[in-house]
């Protein structure tokens, strides 16, 4: 097919999808190693398990359909400007990661470094942001300060008015920040995954965990028994139910986070904004949509489902720092399922089950940690050792009171 | 929104409450009895299970009272509500979609 | 040193205009300075049994309010009620009531500055309301004599309904958020100037 | 004003009156009733917008919502991007041009009001066609309290756009008699201009009405523009009707291509003629009489083309009677012209095999391929969908027990069936919530005819030389997205088997129209290609809002300053009147400072500070909450909940105290009084107010219910007036008579009740400063009396006001930390230096527990510390790193912890911080460096008490 003319519209179309993607293969009965969770995780733990340890007799099993769950339903934000070593280790890492990761997976991703404000409206936001930009520059992350009207430069539609409830008193800003396609990112990882030998296998749940003698044997699933060596769960908002599979309880607690989109409109906004105070976030993604998301609903959830009380509030804070939105329409709205932790910090490591692994807690995070936690697990599940960055990660934490409390540190946890 | 039933004021939206997480989780007797293991379980881990919970809430733009609630955390169902302090009534299944008698 | 009488401000003192403005089909005033306190009692027991002789009125049970006598009593939570009574009453009520209760377990408060009162009348009073109250405020479903203590728009509000048709309505509101509240009022009045 | 594209005698427009409107540029004339399609077409204009993807030609497919070509752009009389042709009211003075796929926002400000309403009624029926209507009409009938909501200007729904009869009379004569029933009933609502979008729990149904965008630049401005509607029912009908959908073919998104049931729209509600000559393609009956009411007003019916082998003789006579062909069990293979059809290839179409194509010339094609429940809201609602294979759609199967579809939503699509059905769903749906009243027959309506099933046709296969068509062949699925069948093929080719992916690989349904008109057609080629039943490979998830919702209209008033409550306290008005700036600390606004004429923030700052620790300043200190504890056994509780003991506070006295969480992590603090053996007063934090009270309340409801204990917030109730400095004493004197100020009668850290300017007043001798100082609280409404009396008797003294900032400097060189600013829920009141608040004799309070742990026992915790710059004119900025060494190491620099606090000090003539450092008390006097601009500047650490260390000068 060829174009009659040029794209009627510059930037609203997409780069095409590789002609072919993943086999679609009945499980084996058998793996070395087993990802229960066929999202962004599971896949970039599969495929860093292939590349980096040269590990290929892995099956990830997937409930529904590939990357159907939080990886489709996050707002794309990559940043890593997180306050402790620990996380920023780990986020930089990663961050550090996405910008070869189109080479790496050669696929169009469209990461666009567009930079990430998190504004500051209150003169606590601005000690506890100034305090992050520091600890940021010390750890080797690119990380400003910027007044209001340095926002205004990077960004001017924000309004910077000191006449608004809440003014914008200035912003944290990280160039290298930015968003991604999440269906292209997943999507890379699994053809990669797949052309390593990898199976994909969907419409396969996880019913069940074997475990004899303290140790994990295989898995019982919707497609039958599937016996593997070692088995990783990756499975976000259902972590607790499979660790409960095991007899593991976890300090988990599932909520629902929503999102909206709106319309593909002309250019208007050429970076990230986040407020933590007032609730919102917004980028402007690749086609043109403003796209959205705010904070989580307070309980827990696992319907996909949020209150339209969160929306409505998250219009009122969008509208208060871009009244320029005020006609543009909310087209969409969907909720993922969050697996939050009581600081904050996602937990990544060994389980007391042996060659029971666990990525899971990622909050509102996981999708900028992507192929940082990838590599990372994949480490761990290869080798039965944490990797350095994600060591301080553990479930023990909580017994020695050795917590990552990103939130405490006001953070904004997106 | 869901309707949260408050079991002095009825039904209310949920924006006038607060979300207390798991009930029933009770002060230990004596915490110094317990190991770090499990004062930690005391104070960081909660059950988080797809399906009927039983949960904390407080009317907290209303009567200012904690009370405890089954919620069928998929469907999001209040399946009964019952004081703080009071046993947790048994449920078997959701009743799902029947206009509750509520 | 002489003292003259100190002056008094309520919370909506430079309201009183603006609110004076309002369309016709909605009235609403200030009743500042009511004496306002809160009963904490059992319902039942020897103490709250003390309180209603003391009053002589039976303690209203959930969502309604007893508005007959010159201390209007409303129903806050299961032990918890609040009186309202005119202007400087506090005291007197105070000690009449402390010394009903005796040594039985109650507890009288004096929170009389701690709200203010709204008087809302007129046709318009329902639809006004309906605009950031998420209750039904349909007569059928909320009488006169109803008390609900609820969010108007992003105010915590406690609302009687005084007559029948629910268009006398007296919103009790916490007096830091008086201002908004009338602001709040004011604005959702626009239309129907 | 007369066009030729206006059938005489049809539609409901106002002929008399004539609307100007701009489209890309040209003026034209259209009339009220219009929408800006139909008056486009009116005018004969075909061509609205350009394709997103290839920039093809592309026209009007549809009548409705479903619309995926018609995009617009509004640019007069206020910019509002990418709103349906279709669906938009034509009014005076609009200009719009077609969108190509992105819109743009306007750069000024939108005025318009917003707002919210809530409903509350037995039944809500979403859709007034003739099932809404009977539905909500045998409802009413029963007394039923009844919101009807439609999205068109007025009720009727597909009545307004056919020719069908009830009882015998035109089915609107019927529409207006069951209007004004429903008008005379006080317990209906009918609300037009109205589009549920959103179904929530527990029968919440959002609707957006537009109220005033039909006027245009008339619109009021007093009256909002649109409303959001939160209507909570206890059941739901809903009548939604359906979609039409259309065949995918070869080049099908050429302008003049239309659903056969839009055209009837435009014919019959706008009296509207799409086109002079016209092919009909259809794959069931719907398509007739559109093709019949379309000729009766004159247009030239080409051919009809049903891929059916069978058509009904009543369908044959009465083509025959029109002179209309029939080509049975053919199909439209492709079309020819680029800005608007010109001819559609016919050919026969037996067992998936194409014949001989021939070319029939038209300017319009109409499009039947069946119809698709509009099942959106139901399924938000959790209703399941099936596939039903005889009509090739996805129709409601359970339902929640509220929830219930009628009419053609559910799959009905005769008039007669409709009005029964809705007549059904209400009396079902009253007799759920156990309400029953009269019967309400359904109307009459003409017999039916006997049909003929619909063939289900997704596609008909691309002819194998397709040279007649310049460009190549494209059969388009997603006209929005430009989304073709070979882009769905390549995404099964591709390993994709869910209808998720092959959306997500192609673009399919994302667009504005949420492929209402491709959704069901993606699933059956998707189908089709990879083997597999319809049914088993289902659709996608329906997601609110089922049509765009302005953001404006879902902020509703919540904008400005009615955005977040304002909170304020009673002497607010004399802050505002004597120019101090605001700090916002949670919702309140907090005087900051005063600055005088001139003054900078640090001048003004300095000053205030200089007036405390010399004179006497004071502060509005109202926003502290105030909790009052009553009962017997309230020093139990406050033991349990203080990390130091209550319960031996004298009465008359104050304590100081710290909260933790069960973590250890030090949560709020405060001082507290005994006010008598069995009360106490205890203040919070300004921003912790509340969260403390229910946190107090959630102990002592669910794990100490016993204990007999009375919370009550008094937040408000009191003004306090923290009055400070060495002359405070005499200040106090002079408005306080009857107060024996004496340091011995009025220890610190004791209260006295006393009449202050004549106020019944309770002070407490209490210092956040180190200075004499007194708290002086007053019920809320004699706030600005006594401050004004404090003011006139402190004038004398040269009493200056202070605000939150110099507080915060003067606490800060007494270390004292503020919770939040000086912790960050990793701090305990040890590392905060605070061991003193710890009691050693209780068994237990909250957080003791915590302290044992293996990270609390650490020797090498942050703790609070002061830091004095080597120069004293360095102010450290807040949230300032610090390190061990002078050089700055390269990433990742170890970082031994962070300046909490960092002022300029007017009684220290230097500058200092407090900060969090690691093994903290033990460095103290060892020299650290905080990395400035690339810079180390070198600081000492010091105890953090850097003012009046021996506590001298609160006595005064």
């Amino acid at each position: 097919m060829h174009r009659d003319t040029a794209p009627a519209t510059p930037g609203a179309d997409l780069p095409d999808h590789p002609e072919f993607l993943w086999r679609n293969p009945a499980p084996k009965r058998s793996y070395d190693v087993v990802i229960v969770g066929g999202g962004g995780h599971g896949l970039a733990t599969a495929y860093y398990l292939a590349k980096n340890h040269g590990i290929t007799n892995v099956a990830v099993l997937e409930k529904g359909w590939l990357a159907g769950g939080n990886m489709a339903r996050n707002t794309t934000i990559i940043r890593s400007n997180y306050l402790w070593d620990e996380s920023s280790g780990i986020y930089e890492h990663s961050l550090k990661l996405w910008e070869t990761l189109e080479e790496d997976l050669d696929y169009p991703i469209l990461f666009s470094q567009r930079g990430v404000l998190n504004l500051a409206h209150t003169l606590q936001d601005i000690r506890d942001s100034k305090r992050r930009v520091y600890a940021n520059q010390l750890n080797g992350i690119d990380a400003e300060w910027l007044e209001p009207d340095e926002v205004a430069k990077v960004c001017p539609i924000v309004n910077i008015s000191p006449d608004v409830r809440y003014p914008v008193l200035g912003a944290t800003y990280q160039p290298r920040a930015g968003i991604a396609k999440h269906d292209y990112v997943a999507w890379g990882f699994a053809r990669r995954a797949d052309a390593y030998g990898i199976d994909l296998i969907q419409d396969c749940e996880v019913t069940g965990l074997d475990i004899v003698d303290g140790r994990v044997r295989g898995v019982q699933t919707t497609r039958g028994h599937i016996a593997a060596g070692k088995v990783a769960l990756a499975a976000a908002g259902h972590s607790s139910v499979l660790a409960s599979m095991a007899g593991l309880r976890l300090p988990l607690q599932s909520h629902p986070l929503q999102a909206l989109v709106s319309e593909l409109l002309e250019p208007v906004h050429p970076t990230v904004v986040m407020s933590n105070a007032v609730h919102v976030y917004v980028s402007q993604a690749h086609k043109g949509e403003l796209v959205m998301g705010a904070g989580i609903d307070s309980y827990n959830g696992y319907g996909q489902r949020g209150a339209f009380h969160i929306l409505e509030r998250q219009m009122a804070a969008a509208l208060e720092l871009f009244p320029v939105f005020a006609r543009a329409h909310m087209l969409r709205t969907w909720a993922g399922i969050v697996d939050t932790t009581p600081d904050a910090s996602p937990i990544v490591g060994l389980t007391p089950v042996e060659d029971l692994y666990l990525n899971c807690g990622w909050g509102t995070g996981g999708f900028k940690a992507t192929p940082g936690v990838g590599w990372c697990f994949a480490h761990t599940v290869a080798t039965g050792e944490p990797h350095p960055y994600n060591a301080p990660f553990t479930l023990d934490r909580f017994t020695t009171g050795a917590l990552v409390d990103e939130h405490g540190a006001a953070a904004v946890a997106h | 929104m869901q309707l949260i039933t408050c079991p002095w004021c009825g039904d209310r939206e949920e924006i006038e409450f607060h979300y207390g997480g798991q009930a029933h989780i009770a002060y230990p007797e004596d915490p110094y009895a317990l190991d770090d293991e499990q004062w930690a379980q005391y104070v960081f881990f909660r059950d988080n299970p797809k399906g009927p919970f039983a949960e904390r809430w407080v009317h907290s733009a209303g009567c200012r009272r904690w009370f405890n609630a089954v919620r069928d955390t998929v469907t999001h169902e209040v399946l009964a509500v019952y004081q703080a302090g009071a046993e947790r009534p048994a449920i078997t299944s959701t009743a799902k979609g029947q206009e509750a008698s509520r | 040193m002489t003292v003259e009488t100190p002056a008094r401000f309520s919370p909506l003192a430079e309201w009183q205009d603006r609110l004076a403005q309002s369309p016709a089909g909605f009235q609403v005033r200030e009743l500042p300075c009511l004496t306002q306190l809160t009963l904490r009692v059992q319902p039942g027991g020897a103490a709250a049994k003390a309180v209603e002789s003391c009053l002589g009125v039976t303690l209203p049970g959930p969502l309604r309010a007893e508005l007959s006598g010159d201390v209007e009593v409303l129903w806050m939570g299961p032990d918890e009620w609040l009186l309202v009574a005119p202007d400087g009453r506090q005291d007197d009520l105070l000690a009449r009531l402390r010394s009903a209760i005796g040594d039985e377990f109650a507890t009288v408060t004096d929170v009389s500055a701690q709200r203010t009162t709204l008087a809302l009348s007129g046709d318009l009073v329902r639809t006004v309301l309906a605009q950031g109250c998420a209750i039904d405020l349909d007569p059928r479903v909320t009488p006169a004599g109803s008390c609900l203590t609820t969010l108007l728009a992003q105010a915590p509000v406690t609302l009687v309904v005084h007559d029948g048709a629910a268009s006398g309505v007296r919103l009790l509101v916490r007096s830091s958020f008086a201002s908004y509240l009338a602001a709040w009022l004011v604005d959702a009045c626009t239309e129907y100037r | 004003m007369n066009t030729p594209f206006r059938a005489p005698g049809h539609g409901r427009v106002d002929r008399d009156t004539a609307l100007s409107f701009t489209f890309d540029g040209t003026a034209y004339t259209g009339h009220p009733g219009d929408t800006l399609a139909s008056a486009l077409l009116a005018n004969s204009v075909h061509h609205v917008a350009d394709g997103i993807k290839y920039g093809r030609p592309r026209g009007i497919l549809a009548a409705g919502a479903e619309e995926p070509n018609a995009l617009v752009q509004i640019e007069a009389p206020f910019p509002e991007p990418m709103l349906t042709a279709t669906t938009l009211e034509l009014y005076d003075g609009l200009v719009a041009r077609g969108l190509s796929g992105q819109g743009k926002l306007a750069a000024e400000p939108d005025t318009a009001r917003y707002d919210t309403m809530h409903a509350h009624c037995d039944l809500l029926v979403v859709g007034a066609g003739p099932a809404g209507l009977a539905a909500a009409l045998a409802a009413a009938r029963t007394g039923a309290r009844v919101v009807l909501v439609d999205e068109l200007p007025e009720p009727g729904g597909s009545l307004l756009g056919s020719q069908e009869l009830i009882d015998g009379a035109p089915a609107l004569t019927w529409v207006d008699e069951v209007l004004t029933e429903l008008a005379d009933n006080p317990d209906v609502q009918v609300l037009s201009r109205t589009t549920a979008f959103g179904h929530y729990d527990d029968g919440l149904v959002l609707a957006l009405e537009k109220r005033t965008d039909h006027l245009g630049a008339a619109a009021p401005a007093h009256v909002s523009r649109q409303r959001i509607w939160r209507i909570r029912s206890r059941q739901i009908v809903y009548a939604t009707g359906a979609y039409e959908r259309p065949v995918a073919f070869d080049n099908n998104d050429r302008p003049g291509i239309m659903l056969a049931g839009s055209a009837r729209t435009y014919l019959n509600r706008f009296g509207v003629l799409p086109g002079s000559r016209a092919v009909v393609f259809t794959t069931n009956d719907s398509a007739y009489p559109a093709a019949l009411e379309l000729a009766d007003a004159g247009v030239r019916i080409a051919a009809v083309v049903d891929v059916r082998e069978e058509v009904p003789e009543h369908w044959r006579t009465a083509c025959a009677e029109r002179g209309i062909g029939i080509r049975a069990g053919h199909v439209v293979t492709g079309t020819s012209g680029i800005e608007h059809v010109t001819r559609a290839h016919v050919a026969p179409f037996d067992q998936g095999n194409l014949g001989e194509r021939q070319g029939v010339d038209c300017d319009l094609l109409l499009v039947s391929g069946g119809w698709n429940p509009a099942v959106a809201l139901f399924s938000q609602a959790r209703g399941t969908l099936r596939y039903d294979a005889g009509i090739g759609a996805f129709v409601p199967a359970d339902g929640p027990g509220n929830v219930r579809t009628a009419g053609a939503a559910g799959g009905t699509f005769t008039l007669s069936g409709c009005l029964t059905d809705g007549v059904d769903a209400a009396r079902q749906a009253l007799s759920a919530i156990g309400r029953t009243g009269p019967e309400t027959a359904p109307p009459a309506t003409a017999p039916l005819p006997g049909g003929a099933p619909t063939r289900v046709l997704w596609r008909v296969p691309s002819p194998q030389d397709a040279d007649d068509s310049p460009e190549g062949a494209v059969q388009f699925v997603d006209l929005q997205r430009d989304a073709t069948v070979s882009d769905v093929l390549r995404a099964t080719g591709a390993g994709l088997r869910s209808v998720e992916h092959v959306k997500r690989y192609t673009t399919i349904g994302t667009a504005h129209d949420q492929g209402r008109t491709s959704g069901v057609m993606t699933s059956g080629i998707v189908a089709e290609a990879l083997g597999v039943d319809v049914a088993d490979l289902g659709t996608t998830r329906f997601r609110p809002p089922a049509v765009p919702v302005s953001f404006a209209a879902l902020a509703g008033r919540n904008r400005g300053e009615l955005f977040d409550p304002v909170r304020v306290t009673a002497i607010h008005p004399w802050h505002v009147e004597h120019g101090a700036l605001f700090e916002n600390v949670g919702q309140w606004k907090r005087p900051w400072y005063y600055p005088r004429a001139g003054e900078t923030m640090e001048e003004a700052v300095l000053r205030e500070c200089r007036a405390a620790r010399t004179g006497v300043a004071m502060m509005d200190g109202s926003t502290l909450g105030k909790i009052n504890v009553q009962g017997p056994d309230s020093g139990v509780l406050l033991d349990r909940l203080y990390t130091n003991l209550m319960s031996t506070l004298k009465v008359g006295r104050v304590r100081y105290g710290v909260m933790c969480g069960a973590d250890g992590m030090a949560i709020d603090d405060g001082t507290v009084i005994r006010v008598a053996e069995q009360e106490f007063l205890l203040t919070t934090t300004t921003g912790n107010a509340a969260k403390v009270l229910e946190w107090m309340e959630e102990w002592l409801q669910t794990e100490w219910p016993d204990l007999r204990v009375h919370l009550t917030s008094v937040t408000e109730h009191w003004v306090t007036i923290p009055l400070v400095g060495p002359r405070s004493r005499d200040v106090l004197a002079l408005v306080a008579p009857d107060l024996d100020v004496d340091n011995d009668a009025f220890p610190f850290m004791s209260w006295q009740d006393t009449s202050v300017a004549g106020v019944a007043a309770r002070v407490c001798r209490i210092s956040f400063s180190g200075e004499l100082a007194y708290e002086i609280n007053v019920p809320a409404w004699y706030g600005i009396t006594v401050w004004e009396a404090l003011c006139a008797a402190g004038s004398g003294f040269g009493l200056t006001t202070y605000g939150t900032e110099t507080m915060h400097v003067l606490r800060a060189e007494k270390a004292y930390p503020i919770i939040g600013q000086d912790t960050d829920g990793t701090v305990t009141p040890q590392d905060l230096g605070m061991s003193w608040v710890v009691s050693k004799k209780k068994p237990d309070f909250v957080g003791k527990r915590s302290f044992s742990r293996a990270e609390n026992r650490r020797e090498d915790r942050k703790q609070l510390v002061g830091l004095l710059p080597a120069d004293e004119r360095v102010l450290l900025p807040e949230g300032a790193q610090i390190i061990a060494t002078s050089d700055i190491p390269e990433p990742p620099v170890p970082m031994l912890g962070h300046v909490t606090s960092s002022y300029r000090s007017d009684a220290l003539r230097r500058t200092f911080a407090l900060a969090l450092v690691r093994s903290g008390t033990r460095r103290i006097g060892e020299t650290l460096y905080v990395p400035l601009d690339g810079r180390a500047v070198p600081v000492t650490v010091t105890d953090p008490v850097l003012f009046d260390k021996e506590g001298a000068r609160r006595d005064g």
